[in-house]
């Protein structure tokens, strides 16, 4: 999880690290599972790795996929 | 030079932060109110998910906060983006990206009911398992998404969002108001139907409602915002 | 034993939690700043959740399988805060990008610096 | 059941999900039913005030569980006198936008539903008795400021909002740590019952949480350094909504500083009253020297709007009962000279899009009763009699000298003359200039016009006779000062526990 919550923000390509997002969700909500806490791993599922996703996919295809410096 | 600043600002936050949490042992049992909720969901509310029943009804008026929230959201989306709403709006959008492939659209065509079905479920029996209003909606947003993203030409009818979230939250203040003058003790979102026994379908009173209105209200404003970002590019420029 | 994991448990939501706000503070790009946001986000409620654990407690819900036995459990108020938490997250992401879609439309382009009035 | 606190929050958003529907209907029903409903708050809120008194708080359960079980709404003299404050100016702020031509019709009914939720979002910070659900209310102030900000698209609002956006999350990181640090410690979060558990707190815990919340309410309550966001906010958004900003948002944002550091944490004496006290003085000193140097009128009201929220830091930072006197009375003088000035300043500067305070010349005789009006704010604003504004500046000079802060009282002092300097500068644009050609004009509305004299009737009448409200604000003052009173008002049952 740490490892794409790094990944996230030093690849320039905002479509990887907004799938690093994504899998920072992914890990967050079977870690939630193992936690016993099934109501907010449900959520964390729902929301971080499906909403969360598409809204920035959406947001970088109206701007810029690449991160120049 | 800046970013070391930052780093070493960075470190003594992280540092105090451990510090303090590090006395706090993992996974020891602590003292606290939510023992009292441990014991009065299942009894005085007969709702087994104690969370849900937190949610609801201990700290209900987070519930109310939270879907405000949302609503605001998706109000704040359209004041932010839909400025001058253009003419052409809904007549023959042209849209530039390609059609979803044959495949994407027939899975879309058969998971779209079953992720309907599946979102039901989830905040009909929010009481019961885990899940709720919350998670139901946001999967039944996901559904939509689904037929948004596999059908170019598929349009959310904004006028049924706005019905079905308008008369949700609605629904949701009535349960509220209705408690302060049916409820036993006059306050707001309180309980004033018969709890049923634990584990039925048909108990928690008023909390399975509630959370079903909430189910309906987020399944229609997460909707309703991914709408919102889909469908920029064809009402065109904003400025 | 129990000493390292409560470290390594609460350190590294703590460390996802740093990371997010080195993001937002050091990048120029506006969506990888809103990453940030919602990182930041993420890290906080693995922190808050793992509060709540208790060790050799089950999920807070009275299924018919513990029904009338005397059950550890783990706290559950944790765990409606962070749901409240998500929720509201997701909401403020939704707005920040929709801003920097705006942003963009108005100056085409979304680094920081070339945009005057949002340097201070 | 007519007259509930509870009525302040579940009205606002009962409308709010009303409107889309209403706007089917009949579409000016957007715009008259938000007002209706800030009407009855108001009206509402002078019932509560009359029913409430130190020894007697209104508190009100939800879902009938008692605190610290459930969340309650506490309406107490004090909690009770800021949100009447804010209740009442919204009414009036809505009457000032109420005939908004420039907004077309899909916005006006998006305009109204946010203010709305921001006076209600407001009145729930400074009502709630829980500290996660006083969390959520500024979440939506917050996001109701952000799309305000952004509201007109022709102006840099957008910056603006994404600034305050960016620091608004920094400040809900912040104070989400500090509820989890508390939480964990005390297993509560009532903030009764925080209040009550916080002596077995170990203080470093208890240091590390008070300083995360100082942080994040500093940043709602636009403290310096953290104020970035204000000047632009302010400046960008419409012109009743900067009114709104400084009569409602940063009144929340105050009051929740307050209620945390003087209710929650018992840090009092070991140094969180002098580091309010610091605080205060460094932003009311950078802020109005910034002030003197800006050359947008609205970004110039809005460093003053800083100065005189450092000033109220002060006054509560002396930490005893004349200090929170006179930091009452300043943040209800705030709260009602700054909306005219802003109110006023936006038909000044109605037709200028840079806003200029040299752009401002002769119009004294373009506007009379404008200008007037917003001359007659500036002297009140800068403490001259027979305003409002002299008696509070008063009560704090008193309150410093009686602390023995001969140094905060000279500054206090010096910083009155520069804010002088500045108004008054404005005020010789305005009169002594002549105007320059071809300038437009547009002529105020009767409704604005209605605002603006009320506002400053109100400045003057407690101008001339201060006991319209010193009740009230003694028992305010008294309401605050009593922790232990709060606590058992509140829990009665554990308070008792705990003294056996």
């Amino acid at each position: 999880m740490i490892g794409a919550a790094i990944y996230a923000i030093i690849t320039k390509d905002l479509i990887f690290a907004t799938i690093g997002t994504s899998l920072i969700s992914l890990a967050l909500s079977v870690i939630f599972y193992l936690l016993h806490a099934p109501d907010v791993a449900l959520t964390e599922a729902a929301i971080g790795v499906a909403l969360s996703t598409i809204v920035f996919v959406i947001a970088v295809r109206n701007t810029k996929r690449y991160e120049e410096d | 030079m800046k970013k070391l600043v930052i780093i070493s600002l960075l470190l003594v936050l992280g540092y105090s932060l451990m510090n303090t949490f590090s006395d706090i042992e993992f996974g020891k049992k602590r003292e606290g109110i939510s023992s009292y909720f441990l014991e009065h969901s299942p009894d005085d509310l007969q709702v087994a998910n104690t969370v849900t029943a937190i949610v609801v009804s201990f700290r209900g008026f987070d519930t109310l906060g939270e879907v405000t929230v949302l609503f605001l959201a998706a109000t704040a989306m359209g004041t932010i983006l839909f400025r001058r709403r253009s003419k052409h709006t809904g007549l023959n959008p042209q849209r530039k990206s390609p059609q979803a492939s044959r495949i994407v659209q027939a899975a879309g065509k058969l998971l779209f009911p079953a992720i309907m079905i599946l979102g039901a479920y989830v905040f009909i029996h929010g009481h019961l398992t885990p899940g709720g209003g919350f998670q139901g909606g946001a999967i039944i947003a996901t559904g939509f998404l689904l037929l948004l993203i596999s059908y170019r030409q598929f349009k959310v009818e904004h006028k049924y969002v706005t019905w079905i979230e308008s008369l949700a939250g609605l629904s949701f203040v009535t349960i509220g108001l209705l408690g302060m003058i049916l409820g036993p003790h006059n306050s707001f979102l309180e309980n004033f139907l018969n709890v049923g026994s634990l584990n039925d379908l048909l108990s928690g009173g008023v909390i399975a409602l509630v959370y079903i209105a909430v189910g309906f209200k987020v399944g229609a404003e997460l909707t309703g915002i991914l709408d919102t970002l889909i469908n920029i590019r064809e009402t065109g420029d904003i400025d | 034993m129990n000493q390292i994991l409560t470290y390594s448990v609460y350190g590294s939501a703590i460390l996802v939690m740093l990371i997010g706000i080195y993001a937002v503070l050091t990048k120029k790009n506006l969506i990888k700043i809103v990453i940030g946001l919602s990182i930041m986000d993420s890290g906080f409620n693995l922190l808050l959740v793992a509060l709540g654990y208790i060790k050799g407690g089950t999920a807070p819900i009275f299924s018919p399988a513990v029904a009338g036995k005397d059950v550890l459990m783990v706290d559950p108020v944790p765990q409606a805060l962070v749901l409240t938490a998500i929720v509201i997250g997701f909401g403020v992401t939704a707005v920040a990008l929709s801003l920097v879609i705006r942003l963009y439309r108005k100056h085409n382009t979304i680094k920081i610096d070339e945009i005057k009035t949002l340097k201070w | 059941m007519v007259a509930n606190p509870i009525l302040y929050i579940a009205l606002p958003l009962f409308t709010a999900f009303l409107v889309p529907l209403l706007a089917k209907l009949w579409k000016p029903l957007v715009r008259i039913v938000p007002g209706l409903v800030l009407a009855y708050l108001a009206i509402m809120s002078v019932v509560l005030m009359q029913q409430v008194s130190p020894e007697k708080p209104i508190i009100a359960m939800i879902a009938g569980w008692k605190a610290p079980w459930g969340i309650n709404l506490v309406f107490t003299s004090f909690s009770g006198f800021i949100a009447s404050l804010i209740s009442i100016l919204a009414f009036f702020i809505w009457l000032y936008s109420f005939g908004f031509k420039k907004v077309e019709f899909d916005d006006a009914q998006k305009y109204f539903i946010l203010f709305m939720l921001l006076t209600a979002g407001s009145i729930g910070v400074v009502l709630t008795g829980d500290i996660f659900n006083m969390f959520v209310f500024i979440e939506i102030t917050s996001l109701s400021a952000y799309a305000l900000t952004a509201f007109y698209k022709g102006r840099d609002g957008a910056e603006a909002a994404f600034k305050f956006l960016l620091i608004g999350s920094f400040s809900s990181i912040m104070l989400l740590l500090g509820i989890a640090i508390l939480y964990t410690y005390t297993g509560t979060l009532n903030m009764a019952h925080l209040a009550l558990l916080m002596p077995q707190v170990p203080m470093h815990a208890k240091i590390t949480s008070f300083l995360l919340f100082f942080v994040a309410l500093g940043i709602e309550a636009e403290m310096f350094p953290l104020n970035g966001w204000a000047p632009d906010a302010y400046s960008q958004a419409p012109g009743p909504i900067a009114a709104s900003f400084a009569g409602i948002l940063a009144k929340a944002g105050i009051y929740a500083l307050i209620r945390v550091s003087y209710t929650i944490f018992d840090l009092g004496d070991h140094g969180g009253f002098e580091l309010l006290l610091v605080m205060g003085l460094i932003t009311m000193v950078v802020s109005e020297l910034v002030a003197m140097r800006q050359e947008n009128l609205r970004r110039m009201l809005a460093y003053s709007s800083m100065g005189q929220m450092g000033l109220i830091m002060i006054a509560f930072g002396l930490g005893t009962k004349e200090g929170i006197y006179a930091g009452l009375f300043i943040m209800f003088n705030h709260a009602v000279i700054k909306s005219l000035l802003f109110l006023a300043s936006a038909y000044l500067v109605y037709y200028t899009s840079r806003k200029k305070i040299s752009d401002l010349d002769g119009f004294g005789k373009l506007l009379p009763l404008t200008s007037l009006l917003f001359g007659l704010g500036a002297f009140a604003i800068v403490g001259l009699p027979p305003f409002s504004g002299f008696w509070s500046k008063l009560s704090l000079l008193i309150a410093t000298a009686n602390s023995h802060m001969e140094f905060v009282l000279a500054t206090v002092l010096a910083v009155s003359v520069i804010e002088i300097i500045y108004y008054f500068r404005v005020l010789g644009r305005l009169y002594f200039r002549k105007a320059h050609k071809e300038i437009k004009v547009r002529k105020p509305t009767w409704n604005s016009v209605v605002t603006m004299i009320v506002l400053a009737l109100v400045i003057i009448a407690v101008g001339v006779h201060p006991d319209f409200i010193t009740g009230l604000l003694h028992n305010a003052a008294t309401d605050l000062a009593d922790k232990a009173d709060y606590i058992q008002k509140i829990i009665p049952d554990l308070f008792s526990q705990t003294l056996n």
